[in-house]
């Protein structure tokens, strides 16, 4: 059973941010008042992108990719999906936030590699967006631990069955509200879509990737996306017992995410860190205080 | 046992022999003066345990005292003739090469004549003879700047002397003063009536004689002579002045205050006065650029710590103050003679002509690190002991203004750190002119070499001093046993 | 004679001998100095688990100087030991082609003999003899590189020659207070003192300490002096030196002061503990950011170790059990990631021919490979990767902060982050993007900078993987001082909010490497091509132009470069400034004419007379 | 103007060395200077005889049994000005030879002139 | 997706994501490109076929050559075209690359593209409608269906004579043979 989760919970990870992408693009497209692609568009897209034959870097180039993505999967195995969280006893909400860093950090040795001037300007945005959206994000976490006494995340899921979602509950609700704010620039869409920007440094840090690892480059970034919702699903949505219904709050915050994605042109860098450490980290710095004043 | 007079009566008396002696030979001549501190410091030493015990008072002339001259050889006069001779002996040796040209016969004249005055001074028990000595010192030390004969020598020279005279005279009021109230000149024969006299009536003599040794001892407002004569003096001559003559002057001052007068109300004054000298004289030697002004600095610096120690007057500040003066002859004279052999390559004073002196002339840059580390109080050497005992005897005082100077000691301290490890970043890590790798001679290297062993085992076994040093504090602060031993 | 003494005799015996034999052939010194080391590494391993403590000198007055050694003595012991032999070794190559080599591999086994001094000793007066001994070689050796090291030298010195004075006001305050200096036994005696002077004993030691670990506001001194060091001793002086400034905080708010005081010293909110925990968070947050500014890569890595000392200073002023392994691990895990770092960073400068500029380097992972993997592993410590030991010392410190201090605990996460961005920028600039045209010609690292850095970094993933190794003697050290015991397992550590196991993570992230690895040999075989092709809308590359390194992070630094102005050091120069002044000012009374002396000596005795007759004070 | 009477050489002693202390503050002629360090001197030998001088004394000689000692001048004052005497005059021989060599130095003996060494 | 197609792609996974993938880098030099933004935005919609612009060559699986060729972007198109990762489909757009169009006596503009770089198709016009860019697709569709897209196969067997071609008209290149050259072939 336990074996079973371990290699289940990544590949269901891997589909469904898989199934978001190509829900992206479908949706977008309808919003735009287009056909749009198959919803199975991106992995058509992974399949041929494996068969071609891509130029190679160097070592680091594959190695920093590969890192990328184990990292990515590995934060799966922590993250309960409803119920499922094989590795949930061997370390909580830190290792999550540590394990956090293997991914970017993993494209940007990979990408560094690649020499080209445009992956480096996107790992810098990458990496300074991080920067932003971790102020706020940090304090909303900390809040979060604080007020449920507890760095486990399932214990922070489990007890939020009692008391209900903690985006709704008293202490919590600044933090939640930052936590929602914060969110498209976790996620990575439009409005800080300023990484990738294909049309300003040629997709940014993926540039020079092509064929398999831009295949591995696609699945990462479906990670991140399921990540990013998943965590926030649980943590300020109450998780859920059941699969199905995380999928379905999932899905909801993801369209959230889609429509934001949809209707707001691109920030520049320093105008998503100005917007980020602004508003955002106020107030998730007034939940934290908050959190604090009432928890003690 | 040895009678102490020879301790003054051979160098005396060989310093007149100089010229006859340079008449059969001239070769010989510079090695007078080696052989009379030999002499000395062989006496010296045999002296130790016999002043240990008892101190040695002798009457010149068979007139006991109160009515003769008598010389008292205590613990604390023993540590200084000791200390004369000691560095007197090296500087001798260092001056066999050094001093070459010019009256060579002169120099070794009043050389002697001046280390003579200053081994009277420590060891006499009479005030007037106290001044004689200390005139003889002064003379000779007002000839012996002038060496050179050069602009700065001959104008330090003649500023000395005028302040120095003037400070002279001071004394010599003082000393009148003293007779008229007492009618009598012994120090001890003083020190036992000075209960009988109203305090105010002795404060005019004591604040002249105070201020006329204070000239001689660079105590502060009264040591305007002092960089100037010991960055102008020929390199060996500043070492003497800097590690002998003024420490003699302190001494005098010390012997006045606490026997003579024996009143402490006035040590925490002198203790202020002590810090202020030591501050001023550090920050001045902060803002030098001229290698020997800034060293002649530091001596008023060392000299202001001193005499806070002294004016402490605890057993463990004096004795703490005694070792500081034994690590500043020894450090004061080793910068000096290893700067003066540095100089001599360079040609100028400046601390930038000094860039990379370390790989032109290692041993002697080695031996200006050593003197400067332990100047500055940096174990392993001899200064930290020194400071160790004054920070922890001041503060076992515990009083709160004597901890609060002790802070402003330790922050003159940092100051005094700063500019000599400017200096050694100089000698070391800048880059100078490529010139040829060459060490000074070796009778430089040997007293300099025989200085920095002295300064490490010093500082590595401290104790070797300590219970001389001991009982040298005790004979300074206990005027009873002075004035008995005297008197008997 | 114990082997303490013996020790320190091999130490510094074989200081002098490295000196002597450097005169008569210098590889005869080589290999002496790194026999020597090894032998020091030996003897230091041979002491483990021993405590004791001799009386070994009685020279200074009488005072008995005391060598002891107990679990903390000897982490400290060992970890000094270990980077020496590592420099020692690293040094071979890179001291090649300087001149004076004797002096600095004397100098070098100094600084290392002296901080074992400092590191055994069992009283204070031991202490301070050591840590003055280790200053000044120091100093020596910061200067060494002459030009811009003379002004980092004299920083240095100036600043902890400060904090010996303010050290020795304090020991001596203790020996005159309670009469010994030996540690075990004021313990005793400060139980019994009234709390401003423990205040004043805290203060004093604070700021000595302080200066030596770079704690913000006594930073001032370590970038300059970090980065102007010869490497192998930049090695030694971030990963090992200033952390005597951490031995010393133990010793004083665990062993001298006690746990109990401690915890408890000075007022509600302003209770020492408080303060030192917020100078830590301080010393996280603003150096961190100010590492980004860097261009250098020494200094920036110098930056770094500021704040990661902040690190370390939190884990240990927080006074718990959990968060002083922490703190002491985190110590550890900074010696290996950041001596390693400086290694690299080192055998990069002494390949390139003394480039230090992030700017004009890059591109050079194809030439040195092995500084490559090297830097990535620090960096990776450094951050706090999992897998690493920085991530599980980190761990332990926010999980002892984590429910205690939020606030603290989010600057010290937050402080991560602008780690992520320092280190890949030192990582990025120097090894990735492009290859200079002028670099070209880099040969790889020499053995024996090899050697070091495959230790350390094996050393990193040892540590990372099995933390229990490091924690059982570190769980030593914390029962020793006072705390309770730590439930620790090889793997990690059980605590009661949490747990942490390495192994686990250790097998999903191999797992989830090789899972990956093979996803990517499903797809079509890749096809290597040199670096400098690179897709450039078309064009062929233009060499030598076509690298983003200058102004990585250039939008946020506009943004927060106003407010992170290192005032302190800025205010440290003006106190030089004014001190150099004023000393001119005060010089000015000496006029240069006879009469104003005579005139100085006519006051003194009118003002003396003036006053008594005044005031009669006399 | 017993007063007067009973103390004319003190006056007089502390009137030399005033005017000696003065001459050396005031005037920048060198050998003005080393003047007043003479006449300095003069005051001082003059205020240590004075200490010892008895009126009417007699000689401290005891030239037949009747001479009472009570009368006698004391001696001692005299023995050391004697030494003073000679000290004084050595300092102003050593001062004025280098007056000369200064002089040749710096062409001038003002003493404002020759501030070479200062600060 | 067809329903019928569903046992192509279970025969051949690879082609079929070939087709139905294609990811477009866009060579605009002149009039061409203004026909391409009609055929990805809401009126044609390339996206539904899976068509979609990206950014670098090494993305990309289609290159679409839009207007005429002059010397100087023939540089970067063979640049271009040598970072696209293999399999890879070159269409030219308009009557320009085919043989100069109305360029046909310039100095300075390539008549035959195809003498530079393999061309998988061509679509003429001047310019063409996107209903015509969309024709070419399917037809280069059928053509990979056939495996007879086989431009890059090409390209790397004649490598010598491309490169010389290109050497030719450009003179020295400033990058490396992409290929091992093998003398005359």
């Amino acid at each position: 059973m336990h074996i079973i989760e371990f290699i289940f919970s990544p590949l269901l990870a891997l589909l469904i941010g898989v199934f978001f992408l190509g829900l992206a693009r479908k949706v977008m497209a309808r919003i735009q008042w287009r056909y749009g692609p198959p919803v199975m568009q991106p992995l058509i897209d992974i399949i041929r992108l494996l068969s071609q034959k891509s130029a190679s870097h160097g070592v680091a180039f594959n190695i920093g990719l590969v890192m990328s993505l184990a990292g990515s999967l590995v934060i799966t195995l922590f993250l309960p999906f409803g119920k499922i969280a094989p590795m949930s006893n061997s370390g909580g909400m830190l290792v999550i936030l540590y394990l956090m860093l293997i991914g970017p950090l993993g494209m940007a040795i990979s990408s560094g590699e690649s020499a080209n001037p445009n992956a480096s300007i996107g790992i810098s945005r990458k990496l300074l967006l991080a920067m932003g959206y971790e102020l706020p994000f940090l304090l909303v976490v900390l809040a979060l631990m604080k007020a449920y006494n507890t760095t486990s995340i399932t214990e922070i899921v489990s007890l939020q069955r009692d008391t209900g979602w903690s985006m709704f509950t008293f202490p919590l609700v600044l933090s939640g509200i930052a936590y929602l704010l914060i969110l498209p620039a976790m996620l990575g869409v439009r409005p800080f879509e300023v990484v990738n920007a294909p049309q300003e440094i040629s997709s940014g840090p993926l540039v020079e990737y092509g064929g398999p690892y831009l295949a591995l480059a696609t699945l990462q970034h479906a990670l991140a996306l399921f990540i990013g919702i998943s965590l926030f699903v649980n943590l300020m949505w109450g998780g859920a017992a059941n699969p199905v219904i995380f999928f379905l709050k999932m899905l909801v915050v993801f369209f959230l995410g889609i429509f934001v994605n949809a209707v707001f042109p691109r920030l520049r860098i320093d105008q998503a860190i100005r917007y980020l450490w602004r508003w955002p980290s106020l107030i998730a710095f007034a939940g934290l205080i908050l959190v604090c004043v009432t928890g003690s | 046992m040895v009678n102490p007079v020879l301790l003054i009566a051979v160098p005396l008396g060989l310093a007149f022999m100089v010229p006859l002696i340079d008449s059969a030979s001239r070769k010989l001549t510079r090695f007078v003066p080696v052989a009379a501190l030999l002499f000395n410091l062989i006496l010296c030493i045999r002296l130790i345990p016999a002043v240990l015990e008892n101190p040695i008072v002798i009457n010149l002339g068979g007139f006991t005292p109160p009515f003769g001259i008598n010389l008292f050889v205590g613990p604390l006069g023993l540590l200084f003739a000791g200390l004369i001779s000691l560095a007197g002996l090296v500087v001798s040796i260092y001056s066999l090469s050094y001093i070459k040209n010019g009256p060579v016969v002169k120099y070794h004249m009043l050389y002697m004549l001046l280390l003579t005055g200053a081994t009277g001074v420590v060891l006499t028990g009479d005030l007037f003879n106290l001044f004689v000595f200390f005139e003889i010192l002064c003379i000779s030390s007002y000839a012996l700047v002038a060496y050179h004969g050069d602009r700065a020598g001959i104008e330090s020279s003649i500023k000395y002397l005028i302040q120095g005279t003037v400070g002279s005279g001071l004394l010599l009021i003082g000393i009148g003063f003293i007779y008229g109230i007492f009618g009598t000149l012994n120090m001890a024969d003083i020190a036992m009536k000075i209960a009988t006299v109203e305090q105010s009536t002795l404060f005019v003599p004591m604040i002249l004689m105070v201020a006329g040794l204070g000239v001689e001892s660079a105590i502060f407002p009264l040591n305007a002579w002092l960089p100037d004569a010991h960055s102008s003096a020929p390199s060996s001559i500043s070492a003497i002045l800097s590690g002998i003559a003024i420490e003699v002057g302190l001494y005098a001052v010390a012997r006045i205050v606490f026997t003579v007068f024996g009143i402490s109300d006035i040590y925490l004054f002198f203790a202020f006065l002590g810090i202020l000298t030591l501050l001023i004289g550090e920050m001045c030697a902060f803002a030098q650029s001229n290698i020997k002004r800034m060293l002649a600095y530091s001596s008023i610096g060392q000299i202001g710590l001193i005499l806070f120690a002294l004016a402490l007057a605890t057993n463990n500040t004096v004795t703490g103050g005694l070792f500081q003066l034994v690590n500043h002859t020894f450090s004061k004279g080793l910068l000096f003679l290893s700067a003066g052999y540095m100089i001599y390559r360079s040609g100028s004073m400046e601390i930038s002509s000094l860039n990379g002196m370390g790989k032109r002339m290692p041993l002697t840059s080695l031996a200006f690190t050593v003197g400067a580390f332990s100047l500055v109080g940096l174990p392993p050497f001899a200064g930290f002991p020194g400071k160790f005992l004054i920070v922890s005897g001041a503060l076992l005082k515990g009083e709160m203004v004597i901890n609060i100077l002790v802070g402003l000691v330790l922050l003159s301290t940092v100051i005094e750190g700063t500019y000599f490890f400017r200096v050694i970043q100089a000698l070391y890590f800048k880059d100078g002119n490529g010139e040829q790798r060459k060490q000074a001679p070796a009778t430089a290297v040997t007293a300099m070499i025989a200085l920095m062993i002295l300064i490490v085992a010093l500082g590595v076994y401290p104790k070797f001093l300590a219970d001389f040093l001991s009982s040298a504090s005790s004979d300074l602060l206990d005027k009873m046993s002075y004035v008995g031993s005297v008197l008997k | 004679m114990t082997g303490m003494e013996i020790l320190l005799l091999v130490a510094f015996g074989g200081v002098m001998l490295t000196y002597i034999l450097g005169r008569i052939s210098s590889s005869l010194r080589n290999t002496f100095a790194v026999v020597l080391s090894l032998v020091l590494v030996v003897i230091i391993a041979l002491m483990y688990d021993k405590t004791g403590e001799t009386i070994f000198y009685r020279g200074f007055f009488g005072i008995p100087m005391v060598l002891r050694i107990n679990s903390l003595s000897w982490i400290f012991a060992m970890t000094i030991s270990f980077i020496g032999c590592l420099s020692v070794i690293f040094s071979l190559d890179y001291m090649k082609v300087k001149e004076r080599t004797s002096f600095f591999y004397a100098m070098l086994l100094l600084v290392n003999s002296s901080m074992m001094g400092i590191v055994l000793a069992g009283d204070l007066l031991t202490l301070f003899i050591f840590w003055e001994i280790m200053s000044w070689s120091t100093f020596l050796l910061i200067s060494y590189n002459g030009g811009p090291a003379i002004a980092a030298g004299m920083k240095y010195i100036v600043m902890s020659f400060a904090g010996s004075m303010a050290m020795l006001a304090g020991i001596i305050s203790i020996f005159t207070a309670f009469g010994t200096l030996q540690i075990s036994e004021i313990a005793a005696g400060m139980s019994s003192a009234s709390s401003g002077f423990k205040i004043f004993i805290v203060i004093v030691f604070g700021i000595a300490f302080g200066v030596k670990n770079a704690i913000w506001p006594f930073h001032a001194w370590l970038p300059q002096a970090h980065a102007e060091a010869p490497s192998p001793f930049s090695a030694v002086l971030s990963g090992v030196l200033i952390k005597m400034g951490v031995f010393g905080f133990i010793l004083t708010m665990y062993v001298v002061v006690g746990l109990g005081t401690y915890m408890s010293l000075g007022g509600a909110i302003f209770s020492v503990r408080s303060i030192l925990l917020v100078m830590g968070a301080i010393t996280i947050l603003v150096p961190t950011f100010v590492a980004l500014l860097q261009d250098d890569a020494k200094k920036l890595l110098a930056w770094s170790t500021i704040a990661q000392a902040g690190y370390i200073m939190l884990g240990i002023a927080y006074g718990t059990s959990l968060s002083m392994a922490g703190g002491v691990l985190h110590f550890l895990s900074h010696v290996v990631f950041k001596s390693l770092l400086f290694m690299t960073v080192g055998a990069v400068e002494f390949r390139t021919g003394g480039i230090r500029d992030l700017n004009s380097l890059g591109g050079l992972i194809k030439k040195m490979p092995f500084a490559f993997t090297g830097t990535l592993i620090g960096v990776c410590g450094l951050i706090g990767v999992p897998l690493t030991n920085g991530f599980v010392s980190k761990w332990l410190i926010y999980k002892s902060l984590i429910f205690g201090s939020p606030l603290l605990t989010f600057v010290a996460l937050f402080g991560t982050w602008g780690t992520v961005l320092y280190s890949y920028k030192l990582i990025h600039n120097i090894f990735l993007g492009q290859l200079p045209e002028k670099l070209k010609d880099v040969e790889n690292t020499p053995l024996s900078m090899k050697l070091p850095m495959i230790i350390l970094s094996f050393t990193v993933l040892l540590f990372g993987i099995l933390p229990g190794l490091p924690l059982r003697v570190i769980n030593k050290i914390v029962v020793s001082l006072g705390f309770d015991s730590l439930n620790i397992s090889l793997w990690g550590i059980v605590s009661e909010s949490g747990m942490l196991n390495m192994i686990n993570l250790f097998a999903a992230i191999l797992a989830g490497l090789i899972a990956v690895w093979l996803f990517l040999r499903i797809g079509a075989r890749t096809i290597p091509v040199k670096q400098d092709d690179n897709y450039a809308a078309g064009a062929a590359v233009p060499r030598d132009r076509y690298n983003y390194t200058v102004k990585f992070y250039d939008p946020l630094l506009r943004m927060i470069s106003p407010y992170l102005r290192d005032i302190f050091d800025t205010f440290y120069m003006k106190i030089a400034d004014l001190t150099g002044y004023l000393s001119n000012g005060i010089r000015k009374i000496y006029t240069g004419y006879v009469g104003n002396y005579v005139m100085y000596i006519v006051l003194f005795i009118s003002l003396m007379i003036f006053v008594q007759m005044k005031w009669s004070p006399w | 103007m017993s007063f007067l009477q009973n103390n004319i050489y003190y006056i007089g002693a502390f009137g030399l060395i005033m005017i000696g202390l003065l001459t050396v503050l005031v005037k920048h002629n060198l050998i003005k200077v080393i003047i007043g360090l003479s006449i300095m001197d003069t005051g001082i030998n003059l205020f240590l005889i004075a200490i010892g001088y008895l009126r009417n004394g007699t000689a401290p000689i005891f030239s037949s049994p009747e001479v009472e000692s009570i009368l006698m001048v004391d001696p001692v004052p005299q023995a050391l000005v004697l030494t003073a005497i000679v000290i004084g005059v050595a300092v102003l021989a050593l001062a004025l030879s280098l007056a000369i060599r200064l002089y040749k130095h710096f062409g001038t003996l003002d003493l404002h002139k020759i501030k070479e060494l200062k600060w | 997706m067809d329903r019928n197609q569903l046992k192509k792609w279970f025969q051949n996974p690879v082609k079929m994501a070939h087709k139905y993938s294609l990811h477009v880098v866009y060579f605009c030099t002149g009039c061409g490109i203004i026909e391409i933004p009609p055929s990805i935005t809401a009126r044609w919609d390339a996206e539904r076929f899976g068509i979609i612009p990206v950014a670098t060559p090494r993305q990309a699986s289609l290159f679409i050559i839009a207007g005429y060729v002059s010397l100087k972007t023939l540089r970067s198109i063979i640049r271009t075209y040598e970072q696209m990762p293999e399999p890879k489909f070159t269409v030219s757009l308009g009557s320009c690359p085919i043989n100069g169009g109305m360029y046909h006596d310039s100095y300075n503009t390539i008549k035959h593209l195809e003498k530079y770089i393999p061309v998988d198709g061509m679509i003429a016009g001047c310019m063409p409608r996107p209903e015509a860019i969309f024709v070419g697709v399917t037809h280069l569709w059928t053509l990979i269906d056939k495996d007879m897209a086989d431009g890059y196969k090409r390209y790397r067997s004649n490598y010598s004579a491309y490169r010389a071609n290109q050497e030719k008209i450009l003179g020295k290149l400033e990058w490396p043979p992409l290929f091992p050259i093998h003398g005359e072939e």
